[in-house]
């Protein structure tokens, strides 16, 4: 209990005494920036309560749009390392295919997938699922394959099935990576979705806002839109880690 | 890739929507130079944004692994850090350290180290804990640690790490290339999307791709390099 | 109880590393066992005791010679799912709690639920972890978590049972009852049993044979049939047959040493 | 900055500037888009050597859709910069101590442009259509002609975002994009569609053309350099005679200097901005000429239409013609 | 060789796992061990043994009681480099060759490197795998695996050296080889020994003292002095004397489990 506590209270406690100084005007004389450059917490809080109910729309928008597109990337990825696994030599050009992907910057991703889909929410969604692909990946290819000396020896010699090792003993195995993929993929999926919503249709979302308002000089507003985007990547990672303690408790990691 | 052009074959816009293959290569084959003379810039700032990005990634990932308070306070706001789009940093990387190029390298190595540093994390914190008892008993110092233990075990964790922020090196460099610079594939890219050259445009998008596979394979080359018993290894355990 | 059912024929390993280095594991063993027999391996250690017996499991394919099951080949053996080993090391899956973890290859197998249920609560007692079923391995003492391995593949009821070391890691008593109650367990299933042990006492007091390996490579330098009625109880231990036994084999192991 | 990319200009300019030894300052000047003959004068003057000529040693920034001209003058990555009006204005109502020094189009370049089968001939056919703008500050213009014509942004019409090629309107995905004359306009032109497949709706003929790129540096650079400013715009007005004079070579000039986007696109968008920065009937000598009346319009449309909060200040503190007229002399 | 050096006080240890649930490792265990000394823990499995030794070693806090040495914590004594231990698992390092992993306690002590080739080829040779320097762990049985982790403990000449089953993976012959060789080791350097074991012989061949601990929870059950004349060779096993330590131990085990 003492130690959930600390969990929170920590990185708040950090964040507060940041935003402290902050808004004292520390971090802008180091920067050398000025409040119009750079806005001060209670600016950008003031002017996200004025706009809130818009925000949380905007939020929502580009947070579905986000985990679509990291829950279908993170299949593909995952299916990839599967396929990988199973037959190394067609994998393997798979890994290299993600690989590919992988190196194409979100900015040209954006007008490709503009070709492909007309609603913002699609393309958004293409757009994130490339990107959320290669992390996971890599990450369950390593998980499925990196397996302790002689558990696949406990398999063959109960003459265990392809899939049933997989289900049995590969899948456990790479729960540990999958969550490392996840841990990449919350942060990649959420700015790869804002921005798309740079070059997207539509005019909702997080990203339009930001680079609409950044744009206009309304450097609060875009800002504030920031923060959103922030809290909601933070409020999913710890979604995530609460899942992970959960389901690897069995993990080094988690003792 | 026969499907896709199928289908798109039916559609009116097929040719600017996926362009047949050939005149891709075509299109790579008449600009090649150009398009190499592109290349050189944008990849060897990938290299060095993804050098500097490991390196960044791998020291911040020591440090959480050093200390769990550490490790609370910090990676919420390494996820925030990743929320910020170039639009709202490049302006403060620049009144930091007032030189355009410079912030280019530094936004490169901003995007790249993320993956850097979840990877090894996870790897630092994967270690058995007899591994690390054995150490412990004869009070090693942290640093002998990490030198003998925690860092030659989190290795293949780290190489995971860097196959996925190799290409995404060459991603972060394209994009810095957009930030004014005036050569790169990013910037053949913007300039050709832009002015309707889906040509060019399509011939730089798998440039970038083929780029990325070139990082991922130097990547993969290094591993085996460094890791030699990873791959005695797998003999064994596959 | 007479026929050969396992041939080993002329078997030899020859591992060859990375650096194309060569260890001679075993060297042209040649060993025939019968339906139902119980036997044991002795040597001395690293003298390829496991890698035979990853042979014979179909784990490892051998250099030269063959294995001959019931006139079929490992492959088929192990395909037809009639082996249960307990390995050296005690090989569990951290994710799993004791329980699913000794029920595993009965899922496999498709051994229906109640049935698992019921063989695991019986192995759990037999092995004396009646109360650890949901704990997870990393909670377990090193004995605990070998008889972990020995309760999952006891719980198969194998044709062949190969068992790799299974009681080191356990006291004497514990390890006097289990060898009791093995060859109980054994006395009803007519298992094949092949056990690797570094235990003289043991390996005369369960067997129907003794063969013992020279090290390096491994050959077959002895191979002892133990005479000694059963049902055995550890009562027979004290008696001047069981020491003449274990005596024979020390000697037969000191040579070997040699 | 020192650019390893300045190599494009090294080529063009090599032939005069290897062997004078004479002292320059360097000046940096930052576009609002890619290279393209939207900025030829610039790029005619650097050219020509008239840069060199007033001992300037000039070195051209180009944007890109994560560049904020404004921003990058303001932290002193470039000198002076080339930007909207209407964005100039916000920024210096929010506090940015900018100033415009030189209004380089006379007009407006914005078109509401549709395929001639959608019939959008008026503003009021613009009702229940889907149109395209760019936003982050390019969408007022638009705004200020719906409005002018009693069309309520929010209920009447969906105003969706352009990424910032053509394809949409090509698709049929809208029914009106907003097209600069000399660029996207011409882009359509490009991809085989002619005038006639095409309606166009355009900002000065409605009356609510803002105007678009000038010139603006930092009231603390300014301080300092107003000789070098002056030098600079002498230069640069030069420049843009000589290329409105002769679009063709001013293209082949901005090809010449960045090679990715066809001659023939360059020559059409040199076309184009030679009718913007020299309107019929303008003295190219005044080129460069801060035509407070059109600015006021700017201004006036910006606020009424919610870009600026307040009316703007228009005075020496954010507009001044004090340089074009010591350039002009 | 007479002054108590390490003191366990009360020493209880209670697990308790992320769902709450409580294991009773130890209960109240109290020992004083003199300087110098050989002392054999034996125990049934899962009693708590091996949570001593890692109680001593600093690796582990009891929740109760506290440990003494030399009138110092186990955690000064952890810091001054003095524990030399061997685990049940031999705990070795993949990336490592055999070599390379008895060096690296060496390596990280600061001891030179002609001093530490010259300790690795000594002990190498005392474990019997000269020619397996080179060798990855994975290319190791079971046995020599086990063998490396002791060479690597006793390289260091540890003041307190602590022993956790180190010879259970090993052959007989091997074992009674080794026994008699850490004996002529301990001789020389006058360790504080503390060693694990399953094996009722071998404590007695080996120890000033066998102790003995009861299961569930681990509560001292007997302490037995042993007696015998050193140097001990291992024709003292068959001494009678010998013979009746082990009776006696033996009975005190049988009695702990009842
Ligand atoms: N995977 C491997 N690669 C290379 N050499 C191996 C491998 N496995 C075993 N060996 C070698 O083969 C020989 C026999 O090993 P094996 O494991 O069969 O011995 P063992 O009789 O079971 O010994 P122990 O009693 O110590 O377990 C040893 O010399 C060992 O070094
Ligand atoms: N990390 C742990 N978490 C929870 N319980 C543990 C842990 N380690 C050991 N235990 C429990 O503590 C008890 C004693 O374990 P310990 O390892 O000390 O036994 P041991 O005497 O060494 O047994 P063995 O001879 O089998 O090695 C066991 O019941 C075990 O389940
Ligand atoms: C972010 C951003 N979006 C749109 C424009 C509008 N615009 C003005 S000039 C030009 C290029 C050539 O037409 C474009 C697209 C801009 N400047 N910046
Ligand atoms: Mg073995
Ligand atoms: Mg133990």
């Amino acid at each position: 209990m003492m130690n959930k506590v600390k969990n929170i209270l920590w990185p708040l406690l950090f964040g507060i005494a940041f935003l402290a100084l902050w808004q004292m005007g520390y971090v802008h004389k180091v920067l050398d920036l000025k409040p119009f450059q750079l806005p001060v917490p209670l600016e950008i809080v003031q002017t996200l309560h004025a706009n809130l109910p818009k925000a949380i729309k905007d939020c929502g928008v580009t947070l579905s749009g986000a985990f679509i597109g990291m829950m279908i990337g993170s299949a593909i990825g995952f299916m990839i390392a599967v396929i990988a696994t199973i037959f190394p030599k067609w994998g393997y050009g798979g890994l290299i295919i993600i690989t590919a992907f992988n190196a194409m910057p979100i900015v040209a991703l954006s007008p490709i997938m503009n070709l492909y889909f007309s609603t913002g929410m699609a393309q958004k969604i293409g757009v994130v699922t490339i990107v959320c692909m290669a992390a996971m990946a890599m990450n369950a290819y390593s998980g499925l394959n990196t397996l302790k000396p002689y558990s696949m020896d406990l398999m063959h010699s109960v003459a265990a099935e392809r899939w049933v090792i997989f289900k049995k003993l590969r899948l456990p195995n790479c729960m540990p990576n999958v969550f490392t993929a996840f841990k990449i993929n919350v942060a990649a999926s959420i700015i790869a979705a804002i921005i798309s919503e740079y070059f997207a249709t539509s005019t909702a979302g997080l990203g339009f806002g930001i680079k609409d308002n950044l744009r206009k000089a309304e450097m609060a507003m875009g800002w504030s839109y920031i923060v959103v985007a922030s809290l909601a990547g933070v409020l999913i990672y710890i979604v995530i880690l609460l899942l992970e303690r959960n389901v690897i408790k069995w993990h080094a990691s988690q003792r | 890739m026969a499907f896709i052009l199928k289908y798109v074959v039916k559609s009116e816009m097929a040719s600017v929507k996926l362009p047949f293959l050939h005149t891709i290569f075509i299109t790579m084959f008449q600009n090649a130079g150009m398009l190499l003379e592109a290349s050189a810039v944008t990849f060897s700032r990938a290299l060095l944004g993804f050098a500097i990005g490991a390196v960044i990634g791998v020291v911040l990932a020591i440090l959480m692994s050093l200390s769990k308070t550490l490790e609370r306070i910090a990676f919420p706001y390494l996820i925030i850090s990743q929320m910020i789009p170039v639009l709202g940093l490049a302006p403060i990387i620049f009144n930091i350290v007032r030189d355009m190029n410079l912030s280019r390298i530094i936004i490169a190595a901003y995007i790249t180290f993320f993956p850097v540093s979840v990877n090894m994390l996870s790897g630092l914190k994967s270690v058995d804990q007899e591994k690390k008892e054995l150490l412990y008993a004869i009070a090693a110092s942290k640093f002998n640690v990490y030198r003998k233990l925690m860092l030659p075990y989190a290795m293949p964790y780290l190489f995971t790490g860097l196959k996925i922020a190799a290409p995404m090196a060459v991603t972060a460099s394209i994009l810095v290339d957009m930030l004014g610079s005036k050569s790169g594939i990013g910037v053949k890219m913007l300039y050709s999307l832009y002015s309707s050259s889906m040509d060019i445009f399509w011939a730089s998008v798998i440039t970038s791709a083929i780029l990325g596979i070139v990082s991922y394979y130097l990547v993969i080359n290094a591993e085996h390099f460094f890791l030699p018993w990873q791959s005695g290894k797998e003999g064994e355990t596959a | 109880m007479s026929e050969t059912q396992i041939q080993v024929k002329d078997v030899s390993m020859v591992y060859t590393n990375n650096a194309g280095e060569k260890i001679n594991a075993l060297d042209s063993v040649s060993l025939d066992i019968k339906e139902g027999e119980f036997i044991s391996l002795l040597g001395p250690s690293g003298c390829g005791k496991t890698t035979l017996l990853r042979i014979i499991a179909d784990l490892l394919q051998p250099t030269d010679g063959e294995i001959i099951i019931d006139g079929q080949s490992p492959r088929d053996i192990r395909i037809k799912q009639e082996y249960g080993i307990v390995f050296q090391q005690p090989v569990l899956y951290d994710w799993r709690t004791v329980r699913r973890n000794i029920c595993l290859p009965m899922e496999i197998m498709g051994v229906p639920k109640k049935e698992r249920t019921s063989r695991i609560d019986e192995k759990l007692d037999l092995v004396g972890l009646k109360d650890f079923g949901k704990k997870y391995p990393f909670e377990l003492s090193g004995g605990m978590q070998q008889r972990v391995g020995i309760a999952r593949a006891l719980a198969l009821n194998p044709k062949y049972l190969l068992m790799d070391e299974p009681f080191s890691a356990l006291d004497e008593f514990t390890r006097e009852k289990l060898n009791e109650d093995l060859l109980e367990i054994w006395g009803k299933t007519k298992s094949t049993v092949i056990f690797v042990t570094h235990n003289i006492p043991e390996s005369v007091f369960l067997s129907d044979r003794v063969i013992v390996l020279t090290p390096h490579p491994g050959k077959l330098a002895a191979v002892v049939d133990i005479d000694l009625p059963r049902p055995r109880r550890n009562e027979l231990r004290d008696s001047p047959e069981f020491f003449e036994y274990v005596a024979k084999i020390r000697k037969c192991f000191q040579e070997v040493k040699m | 900055s020192t650019e390893s990319a300045s190599a494009s200009e090294t080529t063009t300019e090599s032939s005069t500037s290897t062997d004078t030894p004479k002292e320059m300052d360097k000046m940096t000047i930052q576009l609002k888009w890619l290279p393209q003959s939207q900025f030829m004068g610039y790029y005619m003057a650097a050219s020509k050597g008239y840069y060199e000529d007033e001992g300037i040693d000039i070195e051209i920034l180009p944007g890109g859709s994560d560049i904020i001209p404004e921003q990058q003058v303001y932290n002193g990555v470039a000198d002076v910069g080339v930007t909207w009006v209407s964005s100039l204005l916000k920024y210096q109502s929010q506090g940015w101590e900018l100033k415009e020094v030189a209004q380089v189009f006379q007009k407006s370049a914005m078109l509401l442009v549709s395929k001639a089968e959608t019939g959008i001939t008026s503003p009021e056919d613009l009702v229940g259509k889907k149109v395209g703008s760019w936003f982050g500050g390019n969408e007022y213009e638009i705004y200020a002609l719906l409005e002018a014509n009693g069309i309520d942004r929010e209920k009447d019409l969906e105003l969706v975002q352009q990424d910032f090629t053509m394809n949409q309107i090509l698709n049929d995905e809208i029914d009106a994009a907003s097209a600069m004359t000399y660029n996207e306009y011409g882009l359509l032109l490009e991809s085989g569609l002619s005038d006639a497949d095409l309606n166009v709706l355009d900002m000065n003929d409605e009356g609510v053309a803002m105007l678009e790129d000038c010139l603006f540096v930092t009231d603390e650079w300014i301080a300092e350099n107003e000789d070098l400013f002056v030098r600079f715009l002498r230069a640069s007005i030069k420049g843009w005679q000589d290329a409105c004079a002769d679009p063709e070579a001013a293209g082949q000039v901005v090809y010449d200097a960045d090679q990715s986007v066809s001659l023939e696109h360059q020559v059409y968008m040199a076309k184009e901005i030679a009718k913007l920065v020299t309107p019929e009937g303008f003295d190219p000598a005044k080129i460069g000429y801060i035509d407070m009346d059109a600015i006021q319009q700017t201004a006036d449309l910006a606020y009424k239409y919610g870009l600026l909060t307040e009316p703007a200040v228009l005075d020496d503190t954010t507009i001044t013609s004090k340089y074009f007229e010591e350039a002009t002399k």
